[in-house]
């Protein structure tokens, strides 16, 4: 047993951290501080990142990748969560990224690649679809082939920040007389085409992360498919093996938990400081012992596929056991904040208002509920790791 | 011994729920708190010609002379339609100090202004630093003639932005969290030396920060009764948020049942799920039991049982549904899955409303050790 | 709303009272602190509770009821629980009692009630088989009719104190020719009959509460048949719609819970009683508050039954709420008593021991575990509300 | 990084799992914890043979010189077996606080004697009123000559039926609760004046009240020392226990889901139900998750981190495998059903020692709020 780091990791660590304190400082860092500001940041920041050659550092060198190992993947995000710099976008860099260079042409590789590295195009996923929950495979959006063209008609839900995208990549329907899995494609659609209706879903923190995407009658030119046609779901299914270890999000509920000490020390009631309040002290260690076992738990991980095995039974917790407490951070933090948790804070500054984190902690709570629903809800990922984990 | 309602009382609970069925249907709600107001004065109007305004108030004043089970019934039906109207903070938090505070010729035609509509009132007891703690209080009063002039901040004053009067606590006497010196001041919405911050709040009320500068205000009570009087409200104010809070647990309940008795993935409804029914059997069971409270915690009123048995069993009340509150409202939006997420469906919504209740007057944590105080002393 | 009782009720609580204070005192009430007299105790208190009239107060007035209403049984069970008295033995008063009287013939009335009544005979229950579980339909306990007798062979488990049984009530197999709950009869068995083996089954309390029951030719005479042959199934089910109020336990969890804050306050750590500390209270506060609204649940249970409706919908969780929270003060009493509650306090007085109460913390904590298993689990109990209550 | 054992640390591992699997079935074990002593003596050879009793001591003391992952193997290992052997209480109590103490002859003899077997321990450190305190010490030792006389109670103190030494905490000065004051002794388990009352715990261990009745005994350490020392064996041996527990629960989790695998009910197995699958869940997880801290925690002592994080860790560690103990124990006997009541099974062996452990050197509760204090202290 051995959790030192050796020289070379612990020379990463430095670089790392001095690449930190440059990039995540000044402007870019005041400016995640204001609202609306998130794509602009994410855009910024990936650039600082790609600069650096660090934006992708998971891909094969050969196409952007840093070559990393999972320790250093582990300590690059503990080190980026510590000081607050935001993980980057998704869909891009961890989603399409990596179907592009496993199953695209040259001429995909080549048009697509550089431009995701450096944020150039922002992507958004287009699977689930109305009514359809976690049930991928019964997926009805239709691509009909006109031509050089398909012809894409239906509509995608719980699209991320699709009113931000450039591309959506996206499961369409090539065949309906097979088995479900089968007959579906991976295709690349741009954002600008005719035909295409974004609708905003407002979600529980009143905010708008997700969209409604309508196709009528959208053109997309054939060689915007990926792969085979109807491979689709082969596809997307060798997506679900990237980016495991980073699912627990220890890292930034490690940060979080800090600040809400801070918080807890700074809010008082009564004349006492609510981080001496017995049921605050028992929640916020509650929470504290199980992040302290998962920060653990996500390095059994690791050093198991830092010695080329597979992520091992302990993975299938990280999304469960993280979103849980992700989930009683934010609900403390909303309890801690008392009235003022229900405020929202429109345009008042925290001066004005005479609090300072009721509104973020009420956002914050109301969409981590969502961090149990997407991704493979609570459920499915326990009947999952009691199928494949326990042998039920 | 029995738990039914009296025939009034069902008539009345009758009159809300017919209302909430056939004029608060979601989309009307929407409507409603859309408004500049936050409420419908048409509503309100109707809340009064059906006599709803005038339920807690001695028939001495014009009331209805309603107890603590006729609010109870009022307040879980208002629940189950999410209305808006402040009847809360209007009625029971303005109207019930008001009719607990010294008589006079100007209370008494305030109180009928509350029971034929025209008035609409607010408490200011909170401020940025006080939390949970009523006798928190930096506000001050000082005496000016016959009256009062008010200096300092209130904070998240519920109906304030539509109150003719605000009732405020300030401080005549003593330090910050001192019990002693605290009073209760009637002021006009509208007077010199007033300024009000709105805001909305996640349940879709308009709340406001106030400060008031030098304001001109008549004393309700004593230096020594204004904390008291605070309490007193606060108790029973506890009571109605829960009663509202039961409605909300119920209807949760239910769009939650029926949805999972529909919803179909993989081929059968997810109510069929073994993991999903056991869960719904445990809020059921939260249900009801906040129900039980309920009616153990309005009896007790009603009987007139020793104040710190009604304290216990307000206390204890609290906290369940502070509790409960969570796990329902967290059951709900999980199980609705994606649509649970989205603010379009209804869930959300009652969901903010529970969590706003439970911060109301005191969480569960807060509440809980206040209990734990008077029930283990005992 | 209405929950002061009656004058006629109070004029009843008050000779309740009187009743308990002589009845339940001298000699009996000591001799129940003495580990090993539970029989002795139970056979004098129920022959008490027969000269007031009170052994079965339930049942119809001619075989001895008492004709009290649910609000009288309630008050009973009150005051009973608040001195401390012991419930009587289901078996023959609750269970064997009212299906004599519902479907035996005038002889077996005859017979059987009046010493059932007056604790005569001790009886035990014949229904779970080895490797039945909740499983009644599949039984396999076999009664053959030869002559005036039914042979008997097979056996019955979780036979509780059939060490200390005259009589059993059993459900054994007369017919395997049909459907599972059919061919099931209803017969009671002298234990002193030969062929019967009694073996004990020392549970995780390491006591001797239940048993095996072996059947080897054992010859029944068949006037000791209940009603029909292959009914037996039926007879047994009605069973189970009688006596529905008292199983959610308060009135014996209010005295347990009273005794657990007695106990807090004279159990010291680092010189604080162990009622101040803000983890204690906190756990017995949840369990206090969730006993007060219980209370409640069954007085609306019971304001229903009086008025001749069901027991309603929310007798369903009176079984589930009532044995977490018996569970949860015995867990709290277990842990209360720090490292004296892992004690077997075999003959030592509590002063030699130096701790007064942790052996009997250990015994209700682990015997308490049964509540949850015994009379349909918790996990079928689930079941059942799922599908009749919430219809799913 | 890497959470591999070594090689030396494999073998370890390996032979106690053989022993176990060979030696100590449940059969078996009911045998030994049935004899007088509770434990097997040939057994107990049998691990001074194959060098288990010698892992913690030094090796200038002839010992392996083992840090705290050996320990770990061992006690987890020893913990899948509920073995009954007096490890903890006399090679990592009573050792482990000889070899903390200055270095004498008679020491390290003694240690000598604890290596080869010949030597048994016990730690008197309980009183009857101490519950979790260390500090809580009322029994007294005065000067005597060149050495001292002891007089008090102790209560609980494993292994003492079988000690040769006991080594006892009390109190050359101060008032009871004072931290200073408290020196640690070593007497002679036959001398004049010790008088014991045996005792069978629910985990079947052998332990005494001890009555001290002017014994006579020799100081291991000063009056400023002793309570220091106490706290770093307690330490140490909550780690042990805690990887015993883990071993335990492993056990448990492993024996239920092979029962719902097996056992059917209603024509299926039982672990084809989703709720009960669910929970199976949530008990891997919390299995899980205790490996993880106690991983996490042997790491920071390996690695020598800051007494403080060290400490942090412990508690942490002790408060989730108190939990996790209970939860997993009560699942354990539930989804047994009745099977899982009975005392034939192992079943509520393993629960009730879980239970103990969960209450040796302070339960979840109490740890909590320590960990409380360091945690939000920093």
């Amino acid at each position: 047993m051995d959790i030192n780091f050796s020289e070379a990791e612990l020379a990463f660590r430095d670089e790392v951290r001095a690449f930190l304190k440059e990039a995540w400082s000044g402007e870019l860092a005041e400016k995640a501080k204001q609202p609306g500001s998130y794509k602009e940041v994410q855009v910024g920041w990936e650039r600082k990142l790609n600069e650096k050659g660090w934006a992708a550092p998971l891909w094969p060198v050969e196409y952007g990748g840093a070559g990393w190992t999972p320790t250093q993947s582990y300590i690059y995000e503990s080190e980026r969560a510590a000081v607050g710099a935001p993980d980057v976008s998704p869909f891009g860099l961890k989603m399409v990224g990596p179907v592009i260079y496993s199953f695209g042409n040259d001429e995909q590789k080549q048009r697509f690649l550089p431009r995701i590295l450096n944020a150039d195009d922002w992507w958004c996923q287009g699977y689930s679809e109305p009514g359809a929950g976690s049930d991928l495979a019964s997926l009805k959006c239709k691509a009909e082939r006109d031509g050089d063209h398909y012809v894409i008609n239906g509509a995608k839900i719980w699209t991320t920040y699709a009113q931000h995208a450039d591309w959506m990549f996206c499961l369409v329907r090539t065949d309906s007389d097979c088995k479900p899995q089968q007959g579906i494609s991976f295709i690349l659609i741009d954002m600008n085409s005719p035909g295409i209706t974004v609708r905003p879903i407002v979600t529980i923190d009143s905010e708008h992360h997700l969209n409604e995407v309508i196709f009528d009658e959208v053109r997309v030119p054939v060689e915007n498919l990926i792969g085979e046609e109807n491979k689709g779901w082969t596809y997307a299914k060798s997506l679900l093996a990237h980016e495991r270890t980073a699912i627990a999000g220890v890292a930034d509920s490690k940060r979080h938990l800090s600040e809400l000490k801070k918080l807890a020390a700074a809010e008082v009631n009564g004349g006492r400081a609510m981080i001496d309040d017995p049921a605050f002290r028992q929640r916020i260690s509650d929470i504290e012992i199980e992040l302290m076992a998962l920060e653990y738990t996500e390095l059994r991980v690791l050093a198991s596929m830092s010695k080329g095995n597979g992520p091992g039974v302990e993975s299938s917790l990280l999304k469960l056991k993280g979103t849980e407490i992700q989930q009683s951070i934010q609900e403390l933090k909303l309890d801690l904040a008392g009235h003022f948790g229900a405020v929202v804070q429109d345009g008042i500054t925290a001066e004005e208002l005479g609090h300072g984190y009721g509104d973020a902690a009420r956002r914050g709570f109301m969409f981590s509920r969502a961090a149990t629903i997407y991704g493979g809800s609570d459920e499915v990922q326990k009947n999952i790791t009691a199928k494949f984990v326990l042998g039920l | 011994m029995n738990f039914d309602f009296s025939e009034e009382q069902q008539m009345l609970k009758d009159s809300v729920a017919r209302f909430v069925q056939d004029e608060y249907d979601f989309e009307a709600r929407n409507k409603v708190v859309a408004n500049e107001s936050g409420y419908s004065q048409e509503n309100w109007q109707k809340f009064a010609e059906l006599g709803w305004l005038s339920i807690p108030f001695a028939e001495a004043l014009g009331g209805f002379g309603g107890g603590a089970t006729d609010t109870m019934v009022v307040m879980e039906e208002l629940g189950k339609g999410l209305v808006a109207e402040p009847f809360a903070a209007s009625v029971l938090m303005f109207g019930g100090l008001l009719q607990a505070s010294a008589q006079n010729d100007e209370r008494d035609a305030l109180i009928g202004g509350v029971i034929d509509g025209s008035i609409q009132g607010a408490v200011a007891y909170a401020e940025a630093q006080s939390r949970f703690e009523l006798q928190d209080v930096l506000c001050r009063a000082e005496a000016d003639g016959e009256g009062y002039r008010l200096n300092g901040e209130k904070s998240l004053v519920l109906n304030a932005m539509s109150a003719d009067k605000i009732i405020v606590s300030a401080r005549v006497s003593g330090e910050q969290n001192d019990e002693q010196g605290i009073a209760l001041f009637l002021v006009d919405a509208k007077v010199e030396g007033i300024s009000k911050t709105a805001l909305r709040t996640m349940d879709a009320q308009l709340v406001a920060n106030l400060k008031l500068d030098n304001v001109a205000a008549t004393a309700l009570c004593g230096a020594g009764e204004g904390l008291g009087l605070l309490k007193q409200m606060r108790q029973q104010v506890i009571v109605a948020l829960s009663a509202e809070a039961l409605g909300i647990m119920e209807k949760l309940n239910a769009t939650t049942l029926e949805y999972c008795k529909t919803r179909k993935q993989f081929g059968v409804a997810i109510g069929s799920f073994q993991a999903l029914q056991h869960r719904m059997v445990d809020t059921f069971m939260a249900y009801e039991q906040c129900k039980s409270l309920l009616y153990r915690t309005v009896c007790s009123i009603e009987q007139g049982e020793d104040n710190n048995d009604i304290e216990k069993n307000v206390l204890a009340l609290k906290v369940m549904v502070g509790k409960a509150g969570k796990l329902i409202g967290g059951e709900a939006i999980q199980l609705h899955g994606g649509m649970g997420m989205t603010d379009e469906l209804d869930v959300g919504h009652y969901v903010r409303r529970l969590l706003t209740i439970n911060a109301a007057f005191g969480d569960a944590d807060y509440q809980q050790q206040r209990f734990a105080e008077v029930s283990l002393a005992s």
